[in-house]
């Protein structure tokens, strides 16, 4: 057992962070979100030369061979300056999905593309109807000739404004709720029929609201097997859960730093905020729950990237600690900043802010600390 | 001891009920018909300005009918006034102003025409208010002050006519003296104002920046330097404002209402046994604060003073409305994350994040729960 | 609505005050339990003479026709010097019962006693199985003759050792769960075929668990009608939740209140404790809490002697606070008291016992707070 | 990166488990037979003994054994060593003890034949034990300390044959300076025990009247005045094993089983709301923690120091040890009330009560938690 980082792992890591340390201010990156798509293209293509988005990839398919473990060291930097290129959905979501459950084609046809940059992928899993209930699947997909109609509609799902791909669950056979029935299919983004809702979410990121109304797949692009997609849209949440999680902790890590050097500036009665030994407290609260999670997030990331069996008690808790962990922290970040803490123009509001969305995805604190509990 | 109320004021409680049922307007009209709820309360004989005295045409109400008067408008969320001119102004001229000053000024008040913005928050003095920078220069013929400086925070500033204002004429001295209270005309070229956007993403909150402003010396109220004499008495009294408990008793019955609504498994988010759980807690905290305010009221009413569980009043209840407001971005899940206009989810989702982030400032304003907490702990436990 | 004491009230708390005051430090108290029957038997005949067994008894037996609102005045002050004599048993639990569903009969043969002092009850209705559900009745009354023979066990039973006379719930008909089929029985604490096991709770005070073997009941001795006591049980144990939690203000009370003296005192690091404003938060959070059980205490006890239908969820949610806020008051009492509060000789030792008895009694925080949220 | 350990480790750990197998004494031989699980311990060459170093017969494990074999024992619930001799005085011993202090204590020690209490704490030093006034003055012909004072919490006093005390022999300069470390036999007329008893009811810790006692300087360790760096190093160290995170682990699985054989309703007390709640919070805490020990670990055997991160163990693997004990009170329900040795209601019952106030005393001991977090907030994030 060995918690350090490898030497490839610290290149890794020290190759994001001079990277957002030197093009991605916080000023930049608010810029980078009002673009169409919703991030910088240019960006992006740096990810794909810097190697960062083959790094998960099989080497088979022009990958670098690594785990969630390297995913959740990027994660965790691009958290801490708020990335908003769409590397989760592309490339832990969509591009994992492929590199598990493809057939040598699709993946031919799609990885190389994905670690070049020129294809963005997402993944739409929730619905109205129930949403953090995987098995809630409304949409269906019927067979017809060769491939299946889609109709049904999917809720909250990020970077479809430039998707070229959407990853997508429908039942092809079953009641609404049942477990069994559901598939995955590969959508094509700009498929007839298919019609989106855009808007933006808490943190200034884009999500949409699918609508789809017999759009046409072909029988290649089902992903996986037919009718027993669930084992797999678990795995993609589960990875999904570990890359908000990796990113929370960056979030987080900010969040308590920037305050512990507010509290040393700011002057309150006479004194730094700081000599409060109420707010000492508080911070050293933040910073003991902090560590908590980061703990928590090392341990589920490890056994997922093992296959270990336990690992899916590990997210569920870690998932809960998260989205307690993150409101804690930022609540506080922003209580400790009083006033200022309550203006749009601060850093930590747009941390906190993305500790909230991180939240809503994939089931929030109450959702997980249930699924822990049984 | 006796929980009920007396027959008259069970009579009273039926004609506040009935009054509003009769006024109240509903839905959109909330917003459109405004000024015909605010002119119905003033047909009802002051019923607009509560707790005025009678001298000035308030409605002379016992504490009990006061306490009846507000349970009743907040049971019915009625909309509520912009409390500068009537709630916080109009006392400390009543008590402090010249006679000129009160003919001047109140009837402005009175009919809602003029709109005041307080103008005491700055960049360094929040919590620690007296430490407000904001200099006022008497001129060498002691016709005028000249105000230079900067406050922060200013709710409404940007519909202001006029702001009451904390102003530095003497740094001698402890922080507390050397403060004196001026009004100022906010179309004075002087008077800058800049919208500060809040975390919830609305504009309600300003910068307002004085530069040379003339301020003629007949705009001052009472005496140089004894400002924060005449507005200490007003922070306490807008911090139990603050508690809002009936509007928390609303909040929470419709935060289950919307949990009720929203599937979970094969029952709805309120079977969830951790959501479940958190409203119960919250729910038997609530009850207990919503007697601690009769408490309060029991004992003015009795003609003493209120104990000192009065203090506990804003401190527990701001707790509580954000509690609530954490329940219903829990309640939207995934919808919590939508932002702005479009209508994404659930109706109740669309405001969850938005309420609860600009809730976050409750805790921070009036007076930060901590420094609060340093206030009971001071003046009600002796303590340090 | 006026919260203030009537004059009449005002007396009550003084006589009790100055009682305490002069006859009740805690060493006496200490020196109370030891005695046999768990009490001291001359402060019972000053209760009796002082009209305080008389209070809450209609004028019609010879009460003073008080309510529940006196009941917990009396409590209150007693629970600022953990007094020891049998009044919940007697009088809240057991007299109660008399007064609300006891024949004329029944009643003048009892509640005269009660008020002289003469006669000591008690009630026992919890039993093993699970012993915080009132309907969980294993305890068997078979009619035999003109009246019952009862078999079974009770827990938990309060100055058994002392009572003359044992109100206890036995199922006259239907299955062991049922919320029908349940009676009410005077028992006589002698009677052949009851055995006793003693024991001292952790707050110094006597209970006891039952056994009973044919133990022979006379049908004059059934309260109320057969096979229906259901509701009169709830509201037994309403009156002694009541009761519990106005004992527990005093309690909670003396604690915070001394603790704040405490750290008055106590010099840590060249400082009195009080001065930390950690500590000085903590015990506002004290004073805090307190105050908001005391609000609803009165409330849900003003609301029980109306006899208005919202006292039930009042109560509930009163017995949730007092365990939870109890626990708080009691841990931190300790916590600022230091090494000091974890001995046995220091008073906030006893009191903190005693709010974690009550904590125990009628259901716990745990089991209160889902009877709240149903 | 990598959670798994190396074949060697899991070999070691194989090892570590089958020799528990083998000779843990069960039931109530762990009373009657731990001397022989300690001669076993013994015999295995220094497994008694674990972070000794080799050259005074400890095993010399390395970090990742160290951690598997506390993790083992602790997994196993094997009884616990009296820290004084092997844990405390032992390392303070060898690094600044003489020659013959080490030849003359350590056997003893070494063999278990020796009891040691810590004789630290004083009526007006707790937490801030560098305040202790017990004087220790040097006797005109510089043979002997005159020793007079009181100390207080001392564990197992009742039971130890020498003390290892802080004594004050000059008060000049800072508390911390002029406090110096002596030997002192328990049985010296001048050394009175008075038992104290505990919330939870038993008699474990003491207070120790020292008077007119005379200490041969022989038994002073290290230099005069200098005690305070003496037992500085182990202050912190014993604040690390305090944590007791694997017995939480072990704690928790029991509280649990014990909750499943609660009838309540329908199910168990698992199945109740607020109960089941309450277990998975606190676990997933526990997992979280029980990795955070592990990060430490890791740091150690890598060669760095432990980082910030093992500051939290003790603050938090005590909240949780008590929130566990909690839980056990609350399944016991009205069976959390008898005290004493008969036995009523569930087995699990008659220790919850007096286990829940017994552990108390561990926010209390070895550094307060309130004081644990003024040390973190200097001594890691760097404020005030």
């Amino acid at each position: 057992m060995d918690l350090s980082l490898t030497n490839e792992q610290q290149l890794l890591q020290d190759s994001i962070r001079k990277f957002i340390s030197t093009q991605y201010s916080l000023s930049e990156r608010n810029k980078f979100i009002k673009e169409d798509q919703g991030y910088d293209s240019s960006n992006w293509q740096q990810f794909a030369d810097l190697g960062w988005l083959a790094m998960t990839f099989s080497e088979e398919y022009g990958g670098l061979g690594g785990s969630t473990v390297d995913s959740m060291i990027m994660l965790e930097e691009f958290g801490k300056r708020l990335v908003v290129e769409p590397f989760l959905s592309t490339v832990v979501l969509f591009g994992a999905a492929i590199e598990l459950a493809g057939t040598p084609q699709q993946k031919q046809s799609l990885i190389p593309s994905i670690i070049e940059g020129k294809l963005i992928g997402t993944f739409a899993y929730a619905e109205p109807v129930e949403p953090n209930n995987l098995s809630a699947i409304q949409t269906r997909a019927t067979a017809e000739d060769s491939g299946f109609a889609l109709n049904g509609s999917k809720s909250l799902v990020f970077n479809a404004i430039s998707a070229d791909k959407i990853l997508l669950s429908a039942r092809t056979s079953g009641e609404d709720f049942d477990e069994q029935g559901i598939s995955l299919f590969i959508v094509d983004a700009q498929a007839t029929g298919l019609t989106r809702t855009d808007y933006l979410t808490v943190d200034g990121l884009s999500a949409s609201e699918l609508q789809l109304k017999n759009v046409r797949v072909e029988s290649d692009d089902l992903l996986g097997s037919l009718g027993s997609a669930g084992g797999l849209i678990q795995s993609l949440v589960n990875k999904g859960i570990l890359g908000l999680a990796a990113e929370a902790i960056g979030t987080m890590e900010v969040l308590y730093k920037s305050t512990i050097e507010y509290t040393k500036q700011r002057q309150q009665f006479d004194h730094a905020l700081a000599d409060f030994q109420v707010l000492k407290h508080r911070m050293t609260d933040m910073f003991v729950d902090y560590n908590l999670v980061k703990s928590l997030c090392m341990k589920a990331t490890m056994l997922e990237a093992l296959g270990a069996a336990e690992a899916q008690r590990n997210i569920h808790a870690l998932k809960y600690l998260v989205g307690k962990t993150g409101r804690f922290i930022g609540q506080n970040a922003v209580q400790l900043h009083g006033g200022m803490g309550m203006t749009e123009e601060l850093a930590i509001a747009h941390y906190f802010k993305r500790l909230l969305v991180i939240d809503a995805q994939f089931g929030n604190t109450d959702h997980h600390l249930n699924k822990f509990v049984g | 001891m006796d929980i009920e109320f007396s027959q008259d004021d069970l009579a009273f409680q039926q004609k506040v009920v009935s009054f509003i049922k009769a006024n109240l307007p509903r839905g959109m009209e909330m917003w459109t018909k405004r000024n015909e709820w605010f002119q119905a309360l003033r047909d009802q004989g002051g019923w607009d300005i509560p707790k005025w005295p009678v001298e000035y045409g308030g409605p002379g109400f016992t504490p009990t009918q006061r306490y009846i008067f507000d349970l009743e408008m907040a049971r019915h969320a009625t909309p509520p006034q912009i409390p500068f001119g009537v709630g916080m102004l109009a006392p400390i001229l009543m008590n402090y102003g010249s006679k000129q000053q009160i003919d001047r000024f109140m009837p402005g008040i009175r009919d809602g025409s003029v709109n005041w913005c307080q103008g005491y928050s700055e960049p360094g003095a929040g919590s620690d208010l007296a430490n407000l920078k904001t200099k006022a220069e008497l001129s060498e013929d002691g016709s005028y002050y000249l105000v230079n400086g900067q406050k922060t925070w200013t709710t409404l500033a940007h519909i202001a006519h006029w702001m009451f204002c904390l102003t530095r004429t003497s740094s001698a001295g402890a922080k507390q003296e050397g403060i004196t209270f001026l009004l100022i005309p906010m179309d004075d070229p002087g008077v800058e104002t800049r919208p500060i956007i809040t975390l919830g993403g609305s504009h309600s909150v300003n910068e307002v920046y004085l530069t040379d402003v003339k301020v003629p010396v007949t705009n001052r109220i009472g005496e140089e330097g004894k400002g924060w004499t005449y507005a200490k008495g007003l922070l306490v009294h807008e911090r139990t404002g603050l508690a809002g408990i009936q509007n928390s008793v609303l909040a929470l019955e419709k935060a289950k209402a919307n949990a009720r609504e929203i599937k979970a498994g094969e029952g709805s988010l309120m079977d969830l046994p951790s959501f479940k759980n958190k409203v119960g807690a919250l729910e038997a905290e609530l009850l207990a604060l919503e007697f601690t305010e009769l408490r309060t009221l029991s004992q003015v009413s009795a003609g003493q003073g209120p104990g000192p569980e009065s203090s506990i009043l804003k401190l527990k209840g701001t707790e509580i409305q954000q509690r609530i407001s954490e329940l219903n971005i829990e309640a939207a899940g995934i919808y919590a994350a939508p932002w702005g206009a479009t209508p994404i989810g659930p109706d109740f989702a669309r405001g969850a994040t938005s309420g609860y982030l600009g809730g976050r400032a409750t805790t921070i304003y009036g007076g930060a729960s901590e420094v609060q907490k340093d206030v009971i702990a001071k003046n009600v436990l002796g303590l340090g």
